[in-house]
Parts: C-alpha cells; structure tokens; sequence
C-alpha cells in the first residue's frame, strides 16, 4: 500500500474512479467473456460433431486420418 | 387476417436473423458513413459540432435508402411475391408486416447506435435524448415510404439507383424535421414542435403508404 | 368451372394468340401444347390473374376472376417457373411459410411429411441454396400435396429437373388430384406418364 | 503465434492432427503465465508505480491501454502472415490462424479505443478527438470488422479461407498509407494541437508494469488463439479418423463423468 | 489477348448505354446527396463552403460505392463469369477492361458534374480545377479497389453492405488525399504533392488490384 | 483423353461420391445419370476446373486440368445451369459476346445463321429479357454450332425447356459432333434421339 493511505482512496483513485475502472473493467469483461466463449464454443463442436457422425454413421469418415501428408495441400 | 400478417413477419424476422450480417452490416454502414465526415471536412471539433446533427441524419437515411431495395427484390426474384399476391388477404396487411420486420432489423439498429456516434462527433449529451426520439419516429416514415419506392422500381434496369431518386425527394422533409429537431434542442429552442410533425408523419405514412406500396406491387408483377 | 372466352395476349407488339377459348371440368387435366415461345407462360399467367389479357373474358364458377379475384385465389394454386424459394430458409420453412402466406393452415409436422414423401428427408434442415436444381423444384412441388382443397392447379413445367421417379409420382399425384374432382392445368415438354390422358389445348392454334 | 523458427518441426506440426494435441497441451500454460503476469503488472501498476506528475491517478489506465494498442496492431500483422503463408503454400493450418487471431485482435482493438475514450476524457476533455493516431486504430477495428464479416458470411470454408486471406493482405498493404495518410491529414488541418502527452521520462516502474502487462497479454492471446484454433480444427477436419478418435475419446470422458 | 479485353470492354459500354437510367441514377444519387446536405446542415454560406470539399468527395465516393455491387452482380447471377473464367485469356485482363467500362460509365459523369455542384455549395472558382483533376486521379482508384471488395463479396447473404464495410477503410486515404487536394489549394498552399500522390495511388491500384481481383473471383465462383 | 481418377466432392457435410473414376475417348457421348441431388452438376463443375475436388485429379490429353488450364479451357465447351445470358442484350449480341469472350473469332454473320438455325429468327433484336425460357435456352446453345473446334463439350442439363422439335435437333448436333471425332459429356433426365447410343456413367454408383 506504498501509494495509497486507504483502500477508499484506491477505489477513489484520486477522483478519476469511473475512467480507472471503466477500463479495466470493460478491459477484464472482454477478456472473460471471450475466454467463456472460447470455451463454449469448443464444448459444443464436440457434441455436435458427436451428434454429426452418429447421424452420418462412422464409415463415411474418410480414410485420411493416420496419412495426412505432411504440409497438407489441397487440389 | 392476423395469419398472414403474422406468418410474413415471422418470417422476414427470421431471414433478418439468418442473414445477420446483413443487419450488422447496415449498421456497419451507418458508423462509417458518419466517420468518413471527419476525414473530408477535416476535424476540427466545432465544426464537426455544427454539423453534427445533420451528418447523423444524412448517414441514417443512407443507411435506410440502402438497405429498402431489399425489401421485396429477393422475394420478387424467387417468386414469392407472386404467391404473396396469389393470397387471398388483403396486401396491405402482409406489406406492413414487411416493412415492420425491416424497420425492426435496420431501422431499430441504427437508433440504437447513433447515441454513440454523437458523441464521436462531440454533440452535446443534453441534445441525445431528442435524437435518439428524432430518429425513432423518423425512420419508419423512411421505410414506409422507401417500400414505395421500392415496389415501383422491383426489377427495373437501374433498380437501387432509381428508387434513390424516386424516394430522396420524399424524404427530405423527414430529414428537415429531423435534424431540425436536434438543432432546435441544442439552440435551445425546444424540439416539441418538430417531434410532433415527425409523430403526425409517421402517422400519415402507416395510414396511406401500406395501400400505395401494395398497388404498386401489383402493377409491378403484372 | 374456367372458362376462357376471346382470349387475346400482346407482347411488346407482337400478338400471341387472340379469340383463345377454353373450358375446364371438375376432374380435367389439360395439357397446354405448343412449341417455345407460343405463349403458354403468357397464357398461364393470364389464367391465374397476374397478368391481365389484351383482350377477353376469365369465369371461375362463372364469375369474373377479376371481380371476384379473392375467391378465385382462395382456390388457385399456381407454380410458375420462379420456384419461390428463398436461399436462406430451409425446405421446411420454405414450405410452411408458402402454406401460411397462401392461407392453407398446416402444421409443421404435415409439411415435414410431405417433403419425406417427396424424397428430401435428408435435406430438411439444410438452407435452399445448396440444394441441386432437382431438389428445389421439389420443394415448391411439395405444396402440392397440402392443397388438396384448392381446386384448381396451375402449373408451368412442373416436371423441369425432376428425376425419372419423381416424373412419374408428381404425374400421379396430378392424376389423384383430378380423380378426387380438382383441375390441372398444365405445360410441358416431357412426356409424363398419366393415368388419365390429358387433353391437350395447342396454343399454336390460335397464334397469328 | 510469431512465426517459429524454420525448422522440420514446423512442418510436423503443420500437420493438423499433430497440431492439435500440442495446442491442447500448450494452452494452458499460456493461460497461466497469462493470469500470473497480469496480477504481477497489475500490482505494479497499481501499488509500485507512482502517482504522475501532471495527471495524476488515472494515467494508471496505460497499463492495459497500451498493451492493447500493441497487441492490436501486431495481431493484425501476424494475421497477414498467415493467411500469406496460407495462400503460398496451400496450407489449411495458416487460414485456421489467421481466423482465430481476428476476434482477439478486434476485441483488443476495441479495448485500445475504449481505453483510450476513457482516458481522453479527464486529459484532453473529450472522449474523442481525430488525432492521426486514435483515427487509424479505429479504421484498423473496421479491417478487422471487414476480415471477420467477410470469413464469417462466405459458409464454405475454403471459399472463406482465401478470400479472408486476399481481404487481409489487401488490408496488411494498406495499414501504413492509413497511417501516413491520417497523419498528414491531421497535420494539414490542425497542426499538432493534439498529441499525445507522454510523462516526459517515464518512472521505471511504470515501464515495468506496461511491459509486464504487454507480456501478459502476449500470453493471453496464444492461449485463446490455441483453443479458438482446437475448435476450428476439429469442424474442419472432422471427417478424418483422427477427429473420429478425438470425439470418441471425449464421448468417454464426458460418459465418464456423467 | 487483346480481343477479349475490348470484347467485354465494348460489351460493358453497350451495356451501359442500353441500361442508361444506371448510369443517369448514379449520377443523381451524386446530386441528390450534395443537394441533401444544406438541408441537414443549414444553409450558411460560410459553413457550406468550408465542408464543400468534404461532401463532394464524400458524395462521389459514396456514389462510387453504391454503384460498385453492379460491377459484377449481373455476370455472376447470369453464369457470365463463369464462361469468362473458362476463357483461356489472363483474368486480370478482361477484369481491367470491366473496371475500365465502369469507370467510364459512372466516374466519368461525376467528375463532369462536380464543378456545377462546386458552384452550388459556393466553393471558389479557383480550385475547380484541382477538384476535377483530383476527382479524376481518385475515383479509379476507388474502382480497382472496390472491384477487388466486389470480387470477394459476389453472391454473399449481406452483398452490398459487406461490400461497403470492406472498402471504406481503403477508400479513407483516397478521401483524405483528395478532399485535402481541394482543401490545399483554398487554403493557398497548393496541391500539387497531393496530386502526385493520387497518381501514386492509380498506378499502384492499377498495377495490383487486377491481380487480385481475379484471384478474388476464381475463389468466389469455387 | 479425358481421364478422371479417385474423384471425391464434399459438400457442406456431405460426401456426395469418391473413387469416381472415368475416361472419355474422341468420338464417345457421355451421359453422366443418378437421381436429383447425386451430384452430377458438381461432377461437371468439377471436370471444367470451376470447381476445386476434395481428393483426385483430371487430366485432359495426359495434362493435370490445374496445371495446364489455358490449354484445357481452349478445347472446352461449358454450358451450365445458368445461361449466361443478359437480359438487355439481343440474342445476337449475346452470341457474339460469349464467343468473343471465350476467344472464339466469330463474325456477326455466322452467329446470325447459326441464330436462325436454331430457331430464332424472329426474335434476333429483341432484349433477351423477353424471351421464353425455351428461346433463352436456345440462345446459349447457338454456341454450340460456332465451336466446332472445341473439342469437350460439357453440358448441364441442355434438354431443360426445349420443345420436342428443339430436343431432336440438339441430340442430333451432338451425335454429329462426335461423329466428327468430339467428346460430349452432358446430363439430362429426359431420353433424347440420339443417332449413337450414349455411354451411360451413374454417380449413384460412387455415392458414399
Ligand atoms: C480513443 C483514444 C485513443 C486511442 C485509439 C489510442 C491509441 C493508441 C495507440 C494505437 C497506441 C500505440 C501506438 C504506438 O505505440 O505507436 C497508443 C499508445 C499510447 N497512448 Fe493512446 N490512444 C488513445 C488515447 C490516449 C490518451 C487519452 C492518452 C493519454 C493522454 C494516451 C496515451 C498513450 C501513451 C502514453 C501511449 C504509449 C506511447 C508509446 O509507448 O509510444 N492515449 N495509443
Ligand atoms: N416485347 C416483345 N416483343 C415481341 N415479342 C415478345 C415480347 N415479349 C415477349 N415476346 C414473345 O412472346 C413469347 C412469350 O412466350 P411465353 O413465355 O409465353 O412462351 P412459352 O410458350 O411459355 O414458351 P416456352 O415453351 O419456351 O416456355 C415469346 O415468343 C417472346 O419472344
Ligand atoms: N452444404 C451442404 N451440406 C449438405 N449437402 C449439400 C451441401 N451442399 C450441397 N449439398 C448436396 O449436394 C448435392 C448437390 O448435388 P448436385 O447439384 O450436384 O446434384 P445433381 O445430381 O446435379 O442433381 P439434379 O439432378 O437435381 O440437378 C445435393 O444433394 C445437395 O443437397
Ligand atoms: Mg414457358
Ligand atoms: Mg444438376
């Protein structure tokens, strides 16, 4: 608490509290929500990928898998 | 009677969310239209100030004008606007359902955003609030009367382009009123007067424009 | 029921057909014949009322179709070539929305029935646009088959990139619609297998 | 996400299925070294570092604005990188790059502008002013704007792939005429009336924080761009037998769970 | 290789001509915007001819913009672009002449309006000319990028206004040079740098943006 | 000398065929069958080099088509679904252009027989936007009596909407054709006259 005599003047920070905190605010909601989204969004490519092959049925994955070439190129 | 009215606007709302970009993107228009002043009139803030106003307005009616001549073109191309005609109900009833679902997708964006943006252009925030009603009363005149035009001008050679020219001319008053009323606010005059010309304008064009655009569209697919 | 009387169509200033006559019976099926560019669309369109006749007269149960357009409408069904489909929306929004803008009353469940039964259950979610030429015919013709109160069918090359299959339902499903007492008037270049012979009107014949 | 050194390895891991459990392995650590950066800067920039001279507290917004505006700027670029290296050597692993850093690079983009709002408004008295600089970070949120429109509306990812690659480089070429061009712009009209007051010799601690934070949010973005990227990944290569084996793999685990 | 470039250049121009009303429309659009502004803004004379430069520039590049979904939206719906794909001449040409056509059927008749609408907004006589030179320079530019924006948006849900979104931010530095070439030359300092650096630009543009305009297209018709 | 090998389409989620295999020799006529939605117009787009495959190669006269694609694109002949037509321009200019533009030195002349040949003679200066689905249909086929030299024709679906006179006509040109040592590959669920019997290809057989 080197520079601050309180934890009220810290939140106050010198007068400027809604400029401070809007941004670091709006900084760290950002950064969640798009890290939830990240998340989220990989939870539900899984299940409906899962739901996908169970529709299509597992033998109309091609057979690419293990011999991906090296640099993967298209044509 | 509702069914019709309520299975167009379902699906219009449902297309408008199918194709969100579309909206983004009309809103994306919008935001730029106004950012672009700056750069050519150069950005001094009292300047930008004084024509705050009228810059907000001029970019929300080209974002509408933009967008109307969606309204019907994809329908008229695919021929669901010939079913729409085959319908037994009245046109009236299904146009304005058309043009609400358009007015929530574009229109309502765009009142929503230009707060925002007045503050970009350093307009005083006492004037917001009379904008932001300004707006919302004068955008559907806007999309009632742009879907006139657009019923006339469907699958005519200079499509987009003539429809402009038909419906600018009507909504110029729109946007006097409109930009008159924040000018009025920010001068201190009071906006009441032109808010209330915008609500009877706004009333007139639900009373008459459904009829008019629906005419056209028969004249059109004929 | 129709009756066409006089009937004269000018394009541009050319006149395709004039004193065209015709009449329709509950449980006909006519064919209308003729080379490309005779002027079946035209007349077609003349027929359903959105377009109007140079000259002439159209009865539907003896009234004047464009006295009393809204009954009329009430019981046409016409499919021209724009197969109303919109891009975006998948074959059963598609078809639920062109029931309910038509005001035929039909619940989800139904429309799905008859798009499996015109042979798109794989495709009912997907959005029209990737659909092959084939399959978005089908899904306009799926309404035929939740219309069966509207009396009379309009319909303009409705076998136009159907599969040899799906001629020979759609042929049947026309035939049905005439043996449960409907009308089917119809265009086309193909050769579909009826159960009943259609009568076939040659516009040829009254072209000038 | 710089590019790594050209070595063999690269061209393993340019392989998808190689990439994707080294991703999945990766990113947590980011994300740690990511939280654990940022409370370090966060603790000196708020108990270390000392109050300005001339604007007192709220200049502590520069330890995210900053950062942010780096990050912004760079994200961009290595962006541009990939989706060249995407289109020169065919390889799908760049496009799904470049694809995943867009929505970190806009949203750091927005956070550099709305800081900066913020921040103009106790010092210059108005949240925005057209300086050259604030004026090319909002056109640079629109490229970014434009890029995740255009990748997002095109629905076949190859078509998307590229044509996001031709909309990026497009952009890449155009950042530096935006940014000269403002600048000039704005000196024609106003001269230097506005710019940006830099504490004339910054405290040590101060730049400690902003580095620490720049570091931090350097972590951030290869965690998020790796998992964004997993996701991506599988959508795309899910008819391969390796995406078949992953999914089954966490059909179990969740199975297992349950 | 020349003939498939003057084959779709004459096509291009006959089409024009057939589809006048476009190119009339696009022309008015250019008017209609310039004469909206003394609406919104107000009708000062000191205040109009200090944003003049401004809102030409801004009027012809919003013209411009609009115009530019026709560059291609017709050949591709039509399956056009496709045949032109499987000729076996270089893309980048027949783009070039497309460009070309464009050009001349809706930059051309603006940069001949502006100085009438210069007049209108009171702009002094003196920086017509540097008006019209800089309109001249910049809205080819305005055509090859755009075209490349048109190329990567064909046949997209949003089409026009994601076209919208991906140019403006590389119309701004056109904006800027060319709206700041008129400005220059009132304010006494000349215009001659921002003169050469719209030249810059059109050569540049022109040396590049065929390229990837092309490239554009093989992906979008994939 | 058209040789197709391994060929694999995948569209959206769907695998529609793989391992499609197939040679065309000088002189054979192709047809490509199989249901709606099998994916015969995604084969063509495929063979033409519009369109990318998911897995496989084409070669035309032993060259990869993506290698040698100028070359390829000079002896090839594509007439999709679409057109290709405008609607302000005449059929004669629109004959013109599509040769002009794919670099075929024709004069107004000959386009105008090769017009009235297939039909249109009364209908050379009217906007093609007027024109009936059959005529339009005709106008791009026009292009087929002007490219003699091209030696792979690719046709989708060209049958769509030509009257029966038009249908015969047409199978005729094509037997000619490759009577004259060309290729023809084209789709159709309709049965045409054809003076050689076509060699039939289902993409049924290789759908997954
Ligand atoms: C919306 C408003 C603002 C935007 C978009 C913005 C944008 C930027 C950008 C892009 C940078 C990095 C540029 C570079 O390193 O070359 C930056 C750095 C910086 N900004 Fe801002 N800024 C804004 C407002 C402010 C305000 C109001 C201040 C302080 C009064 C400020 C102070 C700084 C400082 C000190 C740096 C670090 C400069 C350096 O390290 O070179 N900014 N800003
Ligand atoms: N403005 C015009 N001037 C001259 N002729 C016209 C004009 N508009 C249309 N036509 C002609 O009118 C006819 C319209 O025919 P319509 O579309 O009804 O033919 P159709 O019998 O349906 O032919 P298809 O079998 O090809 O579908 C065409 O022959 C067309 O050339
Ligand atoms: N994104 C997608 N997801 C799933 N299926 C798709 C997708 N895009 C296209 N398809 C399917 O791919 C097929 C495309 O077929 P194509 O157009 O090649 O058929 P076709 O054999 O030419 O049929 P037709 O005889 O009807 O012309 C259709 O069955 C369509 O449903
Ligand atoms: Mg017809
Ligand atoms: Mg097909």
């Amino acid at each position: 608490m080197a520079q601050w005599e309180s934890w009220s003047a810290f939140w106050d920070m010198g007068g400027a509290a809604f400029f401070v905190w809007g941004s670091y605010g709006v900084t760290f909601a950002l950064m969640a929500l798009e890290l939830v989204l990240v998340l989220r969004r990989r939870k539900d490519t899984v299940t409906r990928l899962l739901r996908w092959r169970r529709a299509v049925g597992k033998d109309s994955a091609r057979k690419t898998g293990a011999s991906v070439p090296v640099m993967e190129s298209e044509t | 009677m509702l069914s019709t009215f309520l299975a167009v606007l379902r699906r219009d709302l449902l297309l408008a969310w199918r194709g969100r970009a579309d909206v983004l993107v009309t809103l994306a228009f919008f935001v730029i239209v106004v950012c672009l002043f700056p750069f050519g009139v150069g950005a001094e803030p009292n300047q930008l100030r004084a024509i705050a106003p009228g810059v907000l307005w001029v970019a929300a009616l080209l974002a509408c004008l933009l967008s109307l001549h969606r309204l019907f073109a994809q329908d008229y191309a695919d021929g669901t606007l010939e079913q729409l005609l085959l319908s037994s109900e009245p046109a009236a009833l299904w146009v304005t359902a058309k043009v609400l679902a358009f007015w929530l997708s574009t229109g309502l964006p765009v009142v929503a955003v230009a707060p925002g943006l007045a503050l970009l252009l350093d307009l005083e925030q006492g004037a917001l609030p009379v904008l932001v009603l300004s707006l919302a009363l004068g955008t559907p005149i806007l999309g009632l009367l742009g879907a006139v035009g657009a019923a006339l001008t469907l699958g005519l050679r200079g499509g987009g382009m003539l429809l402009a020219l038909l419906v600018l001319p009507l909504f110029v008053p729109v946007l006097i009123f409109g930009a008159g009323a924040v000018e009025a606010e920010m001068s201190g005059a009071g906006a009441a007067a032109h808010l209330l010309l915008l609500g009877g304008g706004l009333a007139g064009a639900l009373a008459l424009a459904p009829w008019a655009c629906a005419a056209a569209l028969r004249i059109t697919t004929d | 029921m129709l009756e066409v009387e006089d009937l004269a169509c000018l394009k541009g200033d050319r006149l395709l057909f004039r004193d065209l006559a015709l009449r329709l019976q509950a449980g006909e099926l006519l064919r209308i014949a003729g080379p490309n560019g005779v002027g079946k669309t035209s007349l077609l369109r003349l027929v359903t009322g959105l377009a109007l006749p140079e000259a002439g007269e159209i009865r539907w149960r003896g009234e004047s179709i464009r006295r009393e357009r809204e009954a009329f409408h009430r019981e046409l069904l016409y499919l021209g070539h724009a197969p109303a489909i919109n891009d975006l929306l998948s074959p059963l929004e598609n078809l639920r929305f062109a029931c309910a803008a038509a005001g035929d009353e039909v619940d989800a469940e139904t429309c799905m029935q008859a798009l499996v039964r015109i042979g798109l259950e794989n495709q009912l979610d997907l959005p029209a646009r990737v659909l092959s030429q084939g399959q978005r015919r089908r899904v306009s013709l799926a309404r035929l088959f939740l219309s069966g109160r509207r009396a009379l069918w309009v319909l303009d090359e409705p076998f136009t990139a159907l599969d040899v299959k799906a001629v020979a339902d759609l042929a049947q499903a026309l035939s049905d619609h005439c043996a449960a007492g409907g009308m089917v008037m119809l265009t086309t270049h193909q050769d579909a297998p009826f159960a009943l012979t259609p009568r076939v009107l040659d516009v040829g014949a009254y072209a000038c | 996400m710089n590019a790594p050194e050209r070595s063999r390895s690269l061209f393993r891991f340019a392989a998808p299925n190689n990439f994707y459990p080294l991703a999945g392995r990766l990113a947590p650590w980011f994300a740690a070294a990511a939280l654990v950066l940022t409370l370090a800067g966060l603790w000196l920039g708020f108990f270390v570092a000392p109050t300005d001279a001339t604007q007192g507290q709220v200049y502590r917004v520069i330890f995210i604005h900053v950062p942010a505006a780096w990050m912004s700027m760079f994200i961009y670029l290595v962006m541009a990188f990939w989706s060249a290296v995407g289109l020169v050597m065919n390889t799908r692993l760049s496009f799904v790059m470049s694809q995943a850093l867009a929505p970190t690079g806009a949203m750091f983009c927005f956070v550099a502008l709305w800081t900066g709002a913020l921040w103009g408004k106790p010092t210059w008295g108005a949240y925005w002013v057209w300086d050259a600089r604030l004026t090319s970070q909002l056109l640079l949120l629109f490229l970014y704007f434009g890029f995740i429109a255009l990748t997002r509306a095109i629905e076949d990812p190859r078509r998307a792939d590229r044509a996001g690659a031709i909309i990026a480089l497009v952009g890449a070429v155009n950042v530096p005429i935006i940014y000269f061009s403002v600048q000039w712009w704005n000196t024609l009209h106003q001269g230097a009336s506005v710019s940006l007051t830099k504490a004339p010799s910054m405290a040590t601690t101060m730049l400690a924080g902003m580095l620490v934070m720049a570091i931090a949010a350097w972590m951030y973005t290869i965690a998020v761009v790796l998992w964004r990227a997993r996701s991506m990944i599988l959508e795309r290569e899910r008819h391969t037998e390796w995406v078949g084996a992953v999914l089954e793999h966490e059909a179990q685990l969740k199975g297992g769970r349950a």
